[in-house]
């Protein structure tokens, strides 16, 4: 009978699932050493380190787990090559114990399903020792994984509020939380001479939170939120919802969204004459914004982001070899975050003596954090550390002293836009935010 | 130097592909077995995520927005995911099975978008697009590591999956599922033998609805969070490729189709080569994925397996036989 | 700006319901005349607004072209393409039956999101125009000319579009296929060719919106999925195939969504789209102003 | 037994039946004859309860029916045929067959499921019918074969025993005949007498009036929408005047 037919198949198709679990069961403890042909890592190039074979014998795989597609697709390439920038100055000072670093990159399409079969491979099929690059949601669903597996996660961008308290056990990110950005933002919104101001954000997790932290802090500054409209992502006006901002007659808006959404409403704004003083949230503080609604739009419009001080030589020496390696702003955008997450990785496994996530993890505070001396590159610091020395890496996104939970209390810069660029009005070191 | 764990991306890929293999069944039955355009799928399985959600977890603390949050055992949830998808199912369906073809489905996809926005925005029922984190995973305590864990999850999968399957095949042969092609294959002679169509119907919707509530609660057992951009439509669009790859009217075929689907997207991820081209590598996953629907129904528009028929091998009573010789020649029209 | 005047808010949220409306409409007459002639949803239409934005951004911002150039540009090429899918993809298992259209629609949207992303990037893109002026009423902004100039391109094509199908041979032969496919067919019409008439004048539309749609917020890689959810609202409530039908469905969607938000939170602008279709479906399933029957 | 009185059906401005009365004896066979397009297969369709009349009702056993929907109607004993037997094309012609019996336990869900003795026994019963009708139409063998697959005339044939599977009191036919060879048409006509005499009663319209003439009792002639008031006897004569007459 048919019936019994779909029933072999089924069990066949069970069966061959069965095969394959084994088989890969089988391959877990071998060692290959099939590298993507021309894909390694090269210290010097510009070629890319992506590759997704298993790793050869030297090697230290890490792994690239971000949006190329999806929501926060414009990320995933910015953070990507950040990144990389740190791996190659990583493997040009010699690497890590003496061993490269080796990227491989998975996208995960800004969807936690698709994060969470990117992690299972980067850690299953390429053993990585460490994930970096997803955003909150994802390093959430994918932490678990990570841990289990002794694999450190860490995140350039995800300033979720439900990790304050939680993280730190194979887990850390180099952006402080999100209850920091609303502090910041509200704080530059009071001390810039607005009492009563408007909030419009998208309704997501991160602006949420953000938000969440900008009304606290304004409410304890003295200020007043005058009208508070969250919008849906994606829509092709927003004139409906500033109409509501409108209505309230506030001296200043503060704006928390994406690039898209965010285009559209200022663009709307402009539209509609709607000359309000604008804060924006650190997601539009990037160079590209200027080409998406026009400089005119963004004259004199106030951001701020976690940076370490713009003008200190330290970080024009870095922001000149970004720019000749992309072509491309190094503000904003969170590429610096990026960038430190890997630093930070390397010094810990280099202290650790061990290229694990284990490693990482017992050691990315004790290299990060004061006491000791202050290096700003990793050349700098396995020097020292080979020295005997302690070190606190001071890193281009702030100075990266990690609490207990993974959180940085980072440094800000307060910006504002001029003649199509973002330019740093004012410095808030770290030290702003203790009490 | 990590280690290599392929068993943790298989069991992962496997685990995947058969909570997405039961939501594949479930769409089977409502548009394999009873003809009906469902463009909601991945609605059900919201309401049976947040359902399971909320029966198990804690109840809220000072700092979450929810207000309900039951803490019951896990094996609440498992129940509870079902019959609320079943639920839901029942509401969407009463009035949205008068209507017919593609009404219907433009009607349950329009459902599935409504439910989405509200679960973003009433903070109060789902904790908003917060959501939730940390979720317990069931007899996750039965094991000390989480490797073995990890392909005890990926058995439980595999077993609901079976269950299932197992059900929805026996009911596929008997009468209830006879009753539901007759439906589809057309309704006016349906009437005409004295079938209730309508009931018939929401009896097919409303299960399908409660067997993608037990893929729900694999789900976000599995993902341990739950947010609400977890359900949006590319959930629907993903399932409804797998079964016409796979072969729709066909179980096995929707199993096969998502295995297929899933893989291949899977094995796409040792083709990437360089950074620069990740981003269009990543994009042409999706030129892939829809290349592949668009040549499936092009040369084999039946799918992977097709839909197989009823065979009546039982013998037949000698007195009936022997009227064979009188029958008539092949009449041609 | 101030405590304006209640009525000329009101008079606002109009004004933006009309921008929503009439750019919808051109994608929705469009979508709704595939419908009938080809008797399928195509999905993939959402896809050709993506596409029209994205070539208009080419040849605007990219190539330097002035906009109207640019403009009738991507729109020809949004129609050559739109007529290519047809023939390519579509006509070749038209005897399948509407389902598998439907699906090999959303396997194309695939395919040309796939591709808009691979060429153009993730990242969105914007025209940057001129600074717009606006016209006030008490003292509050009213209609911007980016606005008064989005209206009156949507409505001049309407009308041209109702010209042409009212007018011209080939035009009536449109109608004549969109009302009893069997029945042109037999009265003579060519109806192959009429057909791809029909995807030429419906993809060049769905190209106008995808410029508009540019013109007034950005260009990005999910547009064609947004705007195929609203575009299937405003059919249903226009019911499905009667082309005049959905021109009035697509301005009451539009009207309906932005004047939703004074009294409902703005995030569930979107939503609103879905629960009037839902209302229609269950009270008037063959929308308001649709003769068709259902199913 | 059936009693059509005074029913209107309009579609849109068009009158298809108009002011219909007839009725139909029990155990008779009833033909209903008429010109194409004289609005007969709408008057079966009204009967069957596939569009509610405008105008006037239907009595079924001294039970209104016309307000019921096709499936209580069909559940009420009176089984009707389609003038296009399409039948459940991609289904078996044993399932076709099986699918027919009104009320079958099976068909819940967790009686489906379990099939306990009582639906096992159901099945069994009616796979006997099923062989049994087959075999009056000499398909037994072909009884896995799929109902698209079949010529018109066959499809026509599976079409009646399908409805013979409801075990209805009255069985409304619609053109049984057409597309059916000479052979198979004699092989109809004793069946369908049989059937009579096992005590069914038999509404037939067609067009063919040597197979009505053959076959009925009594013959009511419906033209342009109107059934003539009274029953008129099997008389050639009478019929060809009356065809004529409205021709």
């Amino acid at each position: 009978m048919k019936r019994r037919r779909e029933f072999n198949l089924f069990l066949i198709l069970m069966l061959v699932l069965a095969l394959a679990i084994l088989a890969g069961c089988g391959g877990g403890g071998a060692t290959t050493t099939t590298a993507a042909p021309g894909t390694e890592t090269t210290a010097a190039g510009n070629e890319s380190t992506a590759s997704t074979g298993a790793p050869s014998g030297g090697d230290i795989p890490i792994g690239i787990l971000t949006s190329y597609t999806g929501e926060m697709g414009a990320f995933g390439v910015p953070w990507f090559n950040a990144a990389k920038m740190a791996a190659d100055e990583v493997n040009a000072a010699g690497g890590v114990l003496g061993k490269q670093i080796k990227l491989y990159t998975e996208d995960d399409r800004s969807s936690v399903e698709e994060g969470i079969k990117g992690a299972r491979k980067l850690i299953g099929a390429n053993g990585v020792v460490a994930i970096h690059g997803p955003i909150s949601d994802i390093l959430l669903a994918i932490w678990p994984i990570a841990k289990e597996n002794k694999v450190m996660a860490t995140s350039p961008a995800a300033g979720t509020t439900k990790l304050d308290e939680t993280g730190g056990d194979y887990e850390f990110r180099t952006v402080p939380s999100d209850s920091f950005d609303g502090k910041v933002a509200a704080l530059v919104l009071w001390e810039n001479g607005y009492k009563e101001i408007g909030m419009i954000y998208e309704n997501d997790e991160g602006r949420q939170s953000i938000s969440a932290a900008v009304r606290k802090e304004f409410e304890a500054l003295g200020g007043k939120i005058v009208v508070d409209v969250p919008f849906t992502p994606r829509q092709p006006t927003y004139s409906a919802e500033l109409k509501k901002v409108a209505s309230a007659n506030p001296q200043a808006v503060w704006l928390g969204s994406g690039q898209e959404s965010g285009a559209v409403l200022l663009k709307d704004a402009k539209q509609r004459g709607y000359n309000w003083k604008w804060m924006v949230s650190s997601d539009l503080a990037v160079p590209e914004m200027f080409d998406l609604v026009g400089k005119d739009t963004l004259e004199g419009v106030l951001t701020e982001m976690p940076s370490a001080e713009t003008s200190t030589p330290e970080f024009q020496a870095w922001a000149k070899r970004f720019q000749e390696l992309f072509n491309a702003e190094p503000t904003g955008g969170f590429q610096s975050n990026s960038y430190d997450a890997i630093i930070v990785m390397a010094l810990a496994m280099e202290k650790g003596g061990a290229a694990t996530g284990e490693a990482i993890n017992q050691n990315y505070r004790d290299v990060s954090n004061p006491p000791g001396e202050k290096v700003f590159t990793f050349k700098d610091g396995v020097a020292a550390l080979k020295a005997g020395k302690d070190i606190d890496y001071e890193g281009v996104s702030g100075p990266l002293d990690f609490d207990a939970h993974g959180n940085v209390t980072g440094s800000y810069v307060s910006m504002i836009g001029k003649d199509g660029k973002w330019t740093q009005l004012k410095f808030y070191p770290a030290s702003t935010w203790e009490q | 130097m990590g280690n290599l764990n392929l068993g943790l991306f298989i069991s992962g890929i496997v685990t995947i592909i058969a909570i997405y293999g039961i939501l594949a069944l479930s769409l089977n039955l409502k548009f394999g077995v009873a003809g009906l355009i469902d463009l909601g799928v991945v609605g059900y399985f919201a309401v049976g995520a947040y359902a399971f959600v909320l029966t198990t977890a804690p109840p809220p603390s000072e700092l979450s927005h929810y207000s309900i949050g039951l803490g019951m055992p896990l094996w609440v949830g498992f129940i509870a995911a079902p019959v609320a998808a079943g639920l839901f199912s029942f509401l969407v369906g009463l009035p949205a099975l008068r209507l017919s073809g593609e009404y219907l489905a433009i009607a349950t996809y329009a459902a599935a978008e409504v439910l989405r926005a509200v679960f973003t925005n009433e903070d109060w029922l789902t904790n908003g697009v917060v959501g939730f984190n940390n979720l317990r995973q069931p007899f996750r305590g039965a094991f000390a590591s989480g490797d073995v864990y990890q392909y005890f999850f990926m058995a439980l999968s595999l077993a609901v999956l079976f269950i299932l399957f197992l059900i929805l095949s026996r009911l596929h042969w008997g009468p209830f599922g006879r009753a539901l092609r007759a439906i589809r294959e057309n309704e006016q002679v349906a009437l005409s033998v004295g079938k209730n169509v309508t009931k018939l119907r929401i009896k097919a919707f409303v299960l399908g609805g409660a067997v993608s509530g037990f893929a729900a609660a694999l789900y976000v057992s599995f993902a341990t969070l739950i947010v609400p951009t977890m359900f949006v439509s590319e959930v629907t669009w993903t399932v409804w490729i797998a079964l016409v790859i796979g072969g729709t009217g066909n179980y096995v075929g929707a199993l096969v189709g998502t295995a297929v689907l899933v893989t291949a997207q899977e094995l796409t991820r040792f083709f990437q080569a360089s950074a620069d081209l990740a981003s269009v590598l990543a994009a042409s996953r999706l030129i892939a994925m829809g290349l592949i629907l668009i040549v499936i129904i092009r040369f084999r528009p039946r799918g992977i397996l097709p839909e197989r028929h009823y065979v009546d091998t039982k013998a037949v009573p000698v007195a009936e036989s022997t009227a064979q010789a009188v029958s008539p020649k092949r009449v041609v029209e | 700006m101030g405590e304006g005047v209640p009525r000329v808010q009101y008079l606002q949220y109009v004004v933006f319901g009309l921008v929503t409306g009439t750019i919808l409409l051109l994608g929705t007459v469009g979508f709704s005349m595939i419908r009938r002639v080809d008797n399928f949803l195509n999905i993939a239409h959402g896809q050709m607004v993506a596409l029209g934005a994205y070539l208009g951004y080419l040849f605007y911002a990219m190539i330097g072209l002035p906009l109207v150039v640019a403009s009738v540009l991507a729109i020809a090429s949004t129609a050559v393409l739109g007529w290519a899918s047809h023939r390519i993809v579509f006509n070749p298992i038209r005897g399948h039956g509407p389902l598998y259209l439907l699906f090999t629609s959303v396997g194309l949207a695939y395919v040309i999101h796939g591709s808009l992303e691979a060429i153009f990037g993730t990242r969105p893109k914007a025209f940057i125009l001129p600074e717009p002026r606006f016209f006030s009423i008490a003292g509050e902004p009213l209609v911007s000319t980016v606005e008064i100039f989005i209206i009156v391109v949507a409505i001049v094509s309407a009308v041209a579009l109702h010209l042409f199908l009212t007018r011209t041979r080939a035009g009536m032969a449109v109608r004549a296929m969109s009302s009893e496919y069997d029945l042109a067919r037999v009265r003579g019409i060519n109806t192959s060719r009429v057909a791809a008439l029909v995807w030429i004048l419906a993809s060049g539309l769905a190209g106008l919106a995808g410029i508009l749609m540019g013109i007034q917020g950005t260009v990005y890689t999910d547009m064609g999925w947004a705007i195929i959810l609203v575009i299937l609202s405003a059919a249903v409530l226009g019911g499905l195939g009667s082309i005049y039908g959905v021109m009035v469905g697509a301005m009451l969607i539009g009207l309906s969504m932005d004047l939703s938000v004074i009294w409902l939170p703005p995030a569930y602008r979107s939503a609103v789209a879905f629960m009037v279709i839902m209302l229609v479906l269950v009270v008037r399933p063959q929308g308001i102003f649709g003769g068709v029957s259902r199913g | 037994m059936l009693e059509v009185k005074g029913v209107t059906k309009y579609f849109g401005g068009l009158c298809a039946v108009h002011d219909c009365t007839l009725s139909v004896e029990a155990d008779s066979i009833t033909g209903l004859i008429g010109p194409n397009g004289a609005g007969k297969t709408t008057l079966f369709n009204v009967i069957a309860g596939v569009y509610p009349p405008n105008q006037g009702e239907v009595w079924f056993r001294g039970e209104k029916i016309s307000d019921a929907a096709p499936w209580a109607i069909a559940g009420k004993g009176v089984a009707r045929t389609f003038q296009t037997p399409h039948g459940f094309p991609q289904m078996t012609i044993m399932e076709n067959l099986m699918v027919s019996p009104l009320r079958q336990k099976g068909e819940g869900v967790f009686r489906g499921l379990l099939r306990g003795a009582r639906v096992r026994a159901e099945e069994k019963a009616h796979r006997r019918k099923a062989l049994e009708l087959l075999d009056t139409i000499g398909m037994v063998d072909r009884r896995n074969e799929l109902v698209v697959n079949l010529s018109a005339g066959e499809a026509r044939m599976v079409e009646l025993v399908r409805q013979l599977m409801l075990d209805p009191q009255i069985l409304l036919l619609d053109e049984p005949a057409a597309g059916i060879n000479p052979a198979l048409c004699g092989k109809l006509l004793d069946l369908l007498r049989r059937l009579r005499h096992e005590g069914l009663t038999l509404l037939v319209i067609d067009h063919n009036l040597s197979f009505i003439m053959e076959l009925c009792d009594t013959i009511y002639v419906l033209s342009h929408g109107e059934v003539t008031p009274a029953a008129v006897s099997a008389d050639p004569k009478v019929i060809e005047a009356y065809l004529g007459r409205a021709a």
